[in-house]
């Protein structure tokens, strides 16, 4: 079934690469300046009607962003995944706010927690979930946490650090331990 | 029977035949649009009535009006529907004589003579 | 020698003369004729007027025999009081026409000469009596019309003039035809001779010449539907003319029409009819019409239709000094009005009466404009009103109801689209300013002198004291003449006016009448102070109007007799509908003001009228006597009543009214002018006790209708946000329990009836002061715009809270004493469902009251009022006035109650008694004195506490922004103010009780006259020969219903 | 003068048993439900420990003088109210003030504090509180239909208005009580009481959950305890009148005690066995079957019993 | 009532101008304890035993308090009642980690409780970060932002001990030992520049009443 939404799908749009993970979930590749069409075709003709959610994940080591889309087809319980690789510097991608009205609240939360720009997206640079940050995106993987913690909020003396790894084997689960 | 249709008094005729052009008056009057023709409908109804005045007045075998001593015999056309007739004549005349100056105002206004140009106005 | 000079025969010898002189004087010297032209015109006034005066000093009539004969053998004129007066008129009206169309006749000798002979015809038709030579006078008439019509020689003149000469020649045949017919079988012309020898006119061909001479003089006198040839002249002919066509022409017919009558005995119902339907049907055509000449053509039309079947009505009941004083009295309103307003068109120069408002830049000529209408929509003091009040009574008297009907619902129609004209011309400035010189408007000017000349005259005829009954209009005009003085002045000299006749008048009073006396005149004088705040502004006929209609409201007072309560009634609505006028936009909301306050007035007529024919005294105490009609009559009056107590169904106009008008009037209007129609009531009312018996099933219904009134204005006003639409409505609600009070017709209703009626002048007056002040300084009347105003406006708040304390009759304040008394009189009754549902509508005002002063006062503040001002002193003073009453009266309850009781127990037992301050009645108690001490005492125990907690906590006076907002902060205060739609859960609940269907029905109502209206004009084409053959027709149908008689 | 005095002296007399009474009886209330929730619940006393609380803030905010003066009007609201009710009948010490205005003043007068507190909550600027007023008046104007009927009823059948003299009526025997005399009246008030006593199904008023406790939620510190003082005297003096008019008064104060409990408990255990009902509802509901019932119980007395 | 210039005021530099006049700009006063020794020990007394919390849940452990009201753990019989409003109520529940936004409105309801008004910590979180400890978007010490009373610890702590928390607290107000709210007030400065540094829009006034 799903190898024939992928040849269907080729006629159209240059797929690069197809992942099936269970019988439920399938993954598409597809260039940036396809995944609108792409997607409105799966909307439109192949009956993936729901928008589940947009995320993104940080490669840095190829200097990328991956965005998924993730589509579900109320009538098959299909899930697909459509991949897109979009560049780390002045990340930017087409809105689909326009396909799915839902999705201007996910671009909002990739652009505060990621910077990626998504232009004419409704309310796309208001604060979402942080209030007023002024620092790198925190959910960039070039974002340094611990430093930024140390450097705004105080800690407690007296606070211990242990190695978690070894205190849960030795002291909680000494029955499952190596 | 034709013999009775004779023998009809001529005031009777006059009466008629006056009845009958107010009646072609009125109906050239109502049926014709070029205003002149409407003119031409509202005398022949004018002359009608003359008519109708006069034959009302007469009397068969009266004389004309014009007493000569007072001989009481004598039977007299009545005097006063002539005199009448005389005056709304003259106002007859008067009236088409508007009714024509009219004609020549809408048409140097209008350069038309159908009255279904006069309707500018309604309701 | 006099005598010689003044013979009336005269007029027609310098007539003859003068067309022989004009043209060669004018050939010689432009001037010189024109002054002979004007002394041959006033030779005609002056003959008229000496032979008039001298018939009036008791000389015989004047017979005019010509050829030495005695008539029937020769043709004899008559100058008689009738006669002489029709041509005085004329006479005058023709020489002020002249004076006013001077311009375009002095370019043009015969047309001068035509204009004179054109004017001796009409006296002619007057004065003969023969009906040949009357034939003659109608083509002499007729001829120079079709002349005078057409000098301009504009399109639409010439076109409308040829149907005039086709329509007219028509009539004229017609004419001929007849007298032909009637002396072939009479054998004499005379009129007099021919109503002799009536006996010989039955036959076909007598019939026939009857039905062609009249319908001949009703064609003239141009008949719906067989009228829009004239239609057509009065749009397009010169104004000047149209003028003297509308009046002179008209009444020359009219008076043709009179003089045969006595002919016409068996087609009396058949001329009746014809006046009555043109009457009718004009006026409603006249709903749709916009152009200004046209419409009072309509007008024009529909006054003669009256005229017509007003003489034909009343030559059948006998009756004849009423009829002289009638068939006159509308003739000359008729006639002055008509002719003024014709001559106004011209001034104005605008077609469209929606683009009149230039008028307004001209004062003289405006007031000159609104005196005119109102003279023609038949209000007082014109004559008209006089001739229609005496023309009701006398046909209710002999029973013609219908044609009362008919009467009412044209004369309304009429006054409607008139001041819809009126306002027009009262909205939108129009750049284009009226040029005319003086000389051109004095014309107009000495007809509305006239004119109130004329209705002085009746007035005095009518056996009144004009400068009493009068003294509104003559005070209003008075102060016309301050109105380049700032309005300070103006203000306090109608303080002073109407302080002084305040005390004039309220000692002449007593019992209920002084009661209402000092509702109506302290009450209104303490809230003009208020309008002292506007100093600034010009307010030109704001207080000539105010002292109008605050006398109108006294002379209300002080009438014993139904015609001097009517009236002052009128007054006060005609002053009251033009102070409304002048709010901003309140063209549609004073027009249905008038509309309803005018039908309510005719219901008043008719009521009045019906009373009269059963004990034939205008008497109100002879309400006394009424046996048959009692119920009619009480329904009649009801309606007139209640339509100004903005009862139920008929509130249409309230809410607007109170909307658009000027702030300080509101509060007058509100508070005030509505107890006029419980003055009515009561008035009525207090002779009526005998008869209640008879008015039960009546009163029962009144009773229900006043809760359910109360409960759906308390529920509509809960829905408003309009401030002013809300407490319009719940001056609706109010109002609902003063007439279930009054419903009750016994001792305790009526004393609660009373206690809230003064309550609510007290309370309304006080609220509307207060909201004048805040909307002044906000200007806005949404109240989801304003909020938090407590800060700025403390004073203002106080009186709001005092007043709504009041009105929901929480105790210890005084409303709880209506409230109570209400209920008692209720249970007393018997009317115990009443009781409940007087409570619900009760407990809704509470909705409304505090969202009142809640979204005004309370809330959050706007930031734009931030640096608002409390309300102006001049509106405080009355407030601060009225705070102090109301607190006195619910202190001390006896001294507003005791009054009351006192004044309605002459007409029923009294069920209440007092021990001290203790007011006792069968079911209940209520010691207002006590409950107000416990409650002052009660008081102070939560506020010693808060004295004393605060001494030991640290109370920080915050900010409005300074609320829990559930841990996030308000973002701006118009989304934190909870204001808009404020009650959308009890709308959910019981809005589908106040949908607007009365707003529907009346909306459709009126969309459906203008439709009847638009369906009747559908026969006038335009073309000439459709309405020959109109004409045509309607001769073969007078003709049939003449054989079906 | 004397008589004033004494008269005074007995008034704040009544009001300290009514305040105690009342604060007892809320404290008994939530006891009851603690226990059948199986919880132990709050001790006796709690209520006054919460209103000593309230007073010993240290801290205080005002919106205003209004804001200051609402709970003053609440508090005198219903001081007033039990003002004009006699408590006890027969007994001149608890006829209070009652000889100022009958039945029908007591029922204006229930709205003394109520509108005064909805002044003061209004000048707090919460749109919450406007929001819980809106909502209270609207579901008031409802359930006033039901209770008038009932007292209308009443008025028809004893022929007056004074408290007194409709408790005078109903002495002698249990079966003289309106309760008996006239079921449907005191059925239709009954509902209505539902609706006053602002218990579920017919708190939407004051709903915590979705406009924090509403009209009050601005007040705190001594306001809020002035309010919490006036909540068990304005209960109190309801109950009582409630007892006066439909269950033959009491003569005693143990008489009084018990009554009041057991009309008191209606609320309840309608309250612990319903959800919430929204304002809508609510009107519609009290405009439905109970005054249907409202309206029979006048006919019933009006035509049928006379 | 009192005058503006009554009492010492705020600058509320961080509110634009039109709002400035919006909300009130009084500085806290610190409340002195009765005159007399036995009232403020009867007062204290008072306060420890009608305890209303505020029914805030700041964050995970706000699960805790739930279950405290029932039947199982009955607060209602130590005079606790939740109450949601905070100007109604004397304890606030820090239950848990809290997040910078949340810590806005924490402040803010702390603010407008009033006083004498106590804070409890709820779990590690709120004592040093717990679980938290390098979130970029979380605090680690509450008692930086607002005066603590008590803490109670543990990932989460059982509702008992929640329970042995509140009574705790009580004694030490009856002991007089809870006087966070003038603690507040005499160390304002620090709290609020500590509030400021961590929160980045204050967009309200320096003190919330």
């Amino acid at each position: 079934m799903i190898e024939a939404l992928k040849q269907r799908l080729s006629e159209h749009f240059q797929l690069t690469n197809l992942t099936i993970k269970n019988a439920g979930l399938a993954f598409l590749w597809v260039e940036k300046h396809e995944l609108e069409m792409l997607l409105r075709q799966l909307r439109d003709f192949e009956g993936y009607t729901h928008l589940s959610f947009i995320i993104a994940s940080d490669h840095i080591e190829k200097n990328q962003f991956k965005l998924t889309y993730m589509l579900h087809n109320y009538d098959t319980k299909h899930d697909l995944g459509v991949h897109v690789d979009i560049s780390r510097v002045n990340a930017s991608m087409h809105s689909i706010h326009p396909l799915w009205a839902q999705a201007w609240t996910y671009q909002r939360e990739l652009k505060e927690m990621y910077g990626i720009d998504f232009p004419e997206s409704p309310r796309v640079d208001e604060d979402f979930c942080l209030e007023g940050w002024d620092d790198m995106p925190p959910m960039r993987r070039d974002f340094d946490t611990v430093k930024y913690c140390e450097e705004h909020f105080d800690d407690r003396d007296g606070r211990a650090t242990e190695e978690n790894r070894q205190t849960m084997k030795v002291n909680i689960y000494p029955e499952r331990g190596e | 029977m034709f013999q009775d249709l004779l023998n009809t008094p001529l005031s009777t005729v006059v009466l008629i035949t006056g009845f009958i052009l107010v009646l072609i008056g009125l109906w050239g009057m109502l049926m014709h649009k070029n205003i002149i023709r409407i003119i031409v409908g509202f005398t022949l109804m004018d002359t009608g009535i003359h008519m109708v005045m006069v034959a009302i007045g007469y009397l068969t075998g009266g004389k004309a009006p014009i007493i000569e001593g007072a001989n009481k015999n004598i039977v007299y056309v009545d005097p006063v529907p002539s005199a009448l007739v005389l005056t709304s004549i003259v106002i007859g005349l008067g009236i088409t004589a508007i009714m024509l100056s009219y004609a020549i105002q809408i048409h140097k206004a209008k350069k038309s003579l159908s009255i279904d140009d006069c309707a500018e106005m309604k309701w | 020698m006099v005598n010689s000079l003044t013979n009336p025969l005269n007029i027609i010898i310098i007539t003859l003369l003068s067309s022989f002189l004009l043209p060669l004087i004018y050939q010689k010297s432009e001037q010189r004729a024109v002054n002979l032209f004007f002394a041959v015109l006033a030779a005609f006034v002056v003959i008229s007027l000496s032979g008039y005066l001298q018939l009036l000093s008791g000389l015989p009539t004047i017979e005019v025999l010509t050829a030495g004969i005695e008539p029937p053998f020769s043709i004899n004129l008559r100058f008689g009081i009738e006669e002489a007066f029709v041509t005085l008129a004329i006479n005058v009206a023709a020489l002020l026409g002249a004076w006013y169309l001077l311009p375009h006749l002095k370019t043009n000798a015969p047309l001068m000469l035509l204009f004179l002979i054109w004017i001796m015809g009409m006296n002619g038709m007057v004065m003969t009596r023969d009906l040949f030579n009357l034939f003659i006078f109608v083509e002499i008439t007729a001829i120079s019309t079709f002349v005078l019509i057409g000098f301009n020689r504009h399109n639409e003149t010439l076109s409308a003039g040829f149907k005039y000469i086709l329509a007219g020649s028509l009539a004229s045949s017609f004419l001929l035809l007849g007298t032909m017919l009637l002396y072939f079988q009479t054998g004499t012309l005379n009129i007099d001779d021919l109503v002799a020898h009536q006996s010989l006119l039955t036959g076909p061909i007598g019939t026939a010449g009857l039905v062609l001479i009249m319908t001949a003089i009703l064609i003239e006198l141009k008949p719906y539907p067989a009228n829009g040839w004239g239609l057509d002249v009065y749009q397009a002919a010169p104004t000047g003319v149209s003028a003297l066509i509308s009046v002179g022409v008209s009444a020359s017919y009219l008076f043709a029409l009179y003089k045969l009558l006595p002919l016409f005995d068996t087609l009396l119902p058949l001329i009746a009819i014809a006046g009555g339907l043109t009457f009718v049907m004009s006026n409603f055509m006249g709903l749709k019409q916009n152009q200004a000449t046209r419409l009072l053509g309509y007008s024009s039309v529909g006054q003669v239709g009256l005229l017509v079947m007003a003489l034909a009505l009343l030559s059948q009941t006998n009756q004849a000094d009423h009829y002289l004083l009638i068939a006159g009295g509308l003739f000359i309103n008729h006639f002055l009005a008509k002719a003024g307003l014709f001559w106004l068109a011209g001034l104005a120069a605008e077609k469209d009466i929606k683009h009149w408002s230039h008028l307004k830049q001209h004062p003289v000529i405006f007031v000159l404009f609104v005196v005119l209408l109102a003279a023609l929509a038949g209000l007082p003091p014109f004559p008209a009103f006089w001739a229609k009040w005496a023309l009701v009574h006398t046909l209710v008297e002999s029973q013609h109801y219908i044609w009362v009907g008919c009467i009412l619902l044209g004369s309304l129609l009429e006054a409607v689209y008139l001041f819809r004209w009126y306002g027009y011309a009262k909205s939108k400035t129009n750049e284009t300013a009226i040029v005319c010189q003086a000389r051109q408007t004095f014309p107009i000017k000495l007809m509305v002198a006239l004119l109130l000349l004329c209705g002085h005259a009746m007035a005095i005829n009518f056996g009144l004291q004009p400068e009493r009954v009068l003294l509104p209009v003559y005070a209003a005009l008075a102060m016309l003449l301050l109105h380049k003085q700032p309005s300070y002045t103006k203000a306090l000299v109608t303080l002073l006016i109407t302080g002084i006749f305040t005390l004039q008048v309220l000692p002449t009073l007593t019992g209920l009448s002084w009661i209402f006396g000092m509702i109506f005149l302290v009450g209104s004088w303490v809230l003009t102070i208020g309008s002292l705040y506007k100093g600034t502004e010009q307010r030109p006929s704001y207080y000539p109007l105010l002292v109008m209609l605050i006398l109108s409201l006294g002379s209300l007072l002080l009438a014993t007799t139904t015609l001097e309560f009517f009236l002052a009634w009128e007054f006060m609505t005609v002053s009251s509908y033009l102070m409304v006028s002048l709010g901003k936009n309140a063209e549609k909301s004073s027009l249905q003001y008038l509309a309803f306050s005018l039908a309510g007035a005719f219901f008043i007529l008719a009521g009045f009228a019906l009373a009269y024919s059963e004990t034939h005294s205008m008497q109100l105490s002879s309400f006394a006597q009424l046996a048959e009609h009692t119920v009619m009559i009480i329904t009649l009056l009801l309606f007139g009543f209640l339509i100004k107590l903005g009862g139920l169904g008929v509130h249409v106009w309230l809410p607007g009214v109170y909307t658009d008008t000027d702030d300080d009037f509101t509060a007058i209007m509100s508070s005030i002018v509505s107890k006029a129609g419980l003055f009515g009531l009561f008035a009525v009312g207090i002779h009526i006790t005998t008869q209640f018996n008879d008015i039960e099933a009546l009163m029962f219904v009144l009773g229900w209708f006043g809760l359910v009134m109360a409960l759906a204005g308390a529920l509509m006003a809960v829905f408003q946000e309009d401030v002013k639409k809300l407490l319009a409505y719940s001056s609706v609600g109010q109002m609902g329990y003063i007439i279930t009070g009054f419903a009750l017709t016994s001792h305790m209703g009526w004393v609660a009836s009373m206690y809230l009626a003064v309550n609510h002048v007290l309370y309304k007056g006080l609220i509307f002061l207060a909201i004048a002040g805040v909307l002044y300084r906000t200007n806005t009347r949404l109240m989801y715009k304003m909020g938090g105003l407590i800060k700025n406006m403390p004073i203002s708040f106080v009186s709001v809270m005092i007043g709504i304390i009041a009105i929901s009759g929480v105790p210890p304040l005084l409303g709880f004493g209506g409230k109570w008394m209400m209920y008692n009189a209720l249970v007393e009754k018997g009317w115990y469902l009443q009781t409940a549902m007087a409570f619900f509508a009760s407990a809704v005002a509470f909705l409304y009251l505090f969202r009142l002063i809640h979204t005004v006062f309370l809330g959050q503040q706007k930031t734009e009022h931030a640096d608002i001002k409390e309300a102006p002193i001049t509106l405080l003073i009355p407030q601060v006035f009225i705070m102090v009453i109301i607190l006195a009266f619910s202190m001390f309850p006896h001294v507003l109650i005791e009054p009351l009781s006192t004044a309605i127990s002459p007409y029923i037992a009294s069920t209440i008694t007092w021990t001290g301050h203790l007011l006792e009645t069968k079911q209940g108690y209520w010691n207002g004195f006590m409950v107000m001490n416990v409650v002052a005492g009660i008081f102070l125990v939560p506020l010693f506490i808060l004295w004393m907690l605060s001494k030991v906590t640290n109370i920080q006076p915050v900010k409005q922004f300074n609320i829990v907002f559930a841990a996030e902060r308000p973002e701006s205060p118009e989304t934190t103010h909870y204001a808009y739609n404020f009650y959308a859960f009890y709308e959910k609940a019981l809005g589908f009780l106040v949908k607007p269907n009365a707003i529907h029905f009346w909306d459709a109502s009126a969309e459906w006259a203008h439709s009847f209206g638009a369906a009747l004009r559908r026969f006038y084409t335009g073309n000439g020969q459709t309405y020959m053959a109109i004409i045509l027709m309607y001769l073969g149908i007078i003709y049939l219903s003449m054989r079906a008689i | 003068m004397d008589i004033w005095i004494s008269k005074i002296g007995y008034y704040f007399l009544n009001v300290g048993i009514v305040l105690v009474y009342g604060l007892l009886l809320g404290a008994f209330i939530a006891k009851t439900m603690a226990r059948v929730q199986g919880r132990i619940g709050i001790p006796i006393y709690q209520p006054f420990i919460d209103i000593l609380k309230t007073f010993t803030k240290r801290q205080a905010i005002s919106h205003g003088i209004m804001f200051n003066l609402g709970p003053a009007f609440r508090l005198a609201g219903g001081l007033g109210t039990l003002a004009f009710i006699p408590v006890i009948y027969g007994n001149e010490m608890f006829s209070n003030f009652s000889a100022a205005g009958d039945l029908l003043l007591v029922m204006y007068f229930i709205f003394f504090g109520q509108l005064g507190m909805a002044l003061g909550s209004g000048e707090s600027g919460h749109p919450y509180a406007a929001m819980g007023i809106g909502r209270g008046l609207a579901q008031m104007t409802a359930y006033e239909v039901p209770f008038t009927l009932a007292v209308v009823a009443i008025f028809i059948q004893y022929d007056t208005s004074s408290i007194t003299e409709i408790v005078a009526a109903q002495q002698g025997s249990i079966w003289n009580w309106t309760l008996f005399t006239n079921p449907l009246a005191v059925i239709a008030a009954m509902i209505a009481f539902l609706g006053m006593a602002a218990y579920p199904p017919f708190d939407v008023a004051m709903a915590p959950n979705e406009i924090p406790i509403g009209p009050p939620t601005e007040f705190h510190s001594h306001f809020l305890s002035m309010m919490q003082m006036n909540r068990a005297i304005f209960a109190g003096a309801k109950l009582i009148l409630f007892m006066n008019l439909f269950f033959g008064g009491a003569t005693g104060l143990i008489e009084l005690v018990f009554k009041t409990w057991a009309i008191y408990m209606v609320a309840i255990l309608v309250g612990a066995a319903f959800p919430r009902f929204r304002t809508e509802q609510a009107v519609r509901f009290f405009l439905g079957v109970p005054m249907l019932i409202g309206i029979a119980s006048v006919l019933y007395i009006q035509y049928w019993a006379q | 009532m009192t005058d503006k210039n009554d009492y010492p005021t705020l600058a509320n530099a961080d509110l634009i101008d039109a709002e400035r006049s919006l909300f009130c700009d009084a500085r806290p006063v610190p409340y002195e304890p009765y005159p007399v020794d036995f009232v403020e020990k009867f007062a204290n007394w008072v306060r420890a035993n009608s305890l209303w919390v505020l029914a805030f849940g700041t964050g995970c452990g706000a699960i805790e308090l739930n279950p405290l009201m029932t039947s199982r753990f009955d607060a209602n019989r130590y005079g606790i009642q939740m109450r949601p409003t905070p100007r109604q109520s004397c304890v606030i529940v820090v239950a848990g980690y809290s997040s910078v936004k949340t810590l806005k409105r924490i402040i803010r309801s702390y603010e407008q409780m009033q006083g004498p008004k106590f804070v409890l910590g709820l779990g590690i979180c709120s004592l040093n970060g717990g679980m938290y400890w390098d979130s970029y978007n979380t605090i680690k010490r509450i008692d930086q932002y607002i005066p603590i009373d008590l803490y109670v610890t543990g990932c989460m702590p059982r509702p008992e001990a929640l329970l042995a928390g509140f009574i705790e607290l009580k004694d030490k107000i009856k002991a007089g030992q809870c006087d966070g709210t003038n603690r507040y007030v005499k160390d304002f400065d620090w709290y609020k520049a500590n509030q400021k540094k961590v929160i980045k829009n204050w967009d309200m006034p320096d003190y919330n009443w």
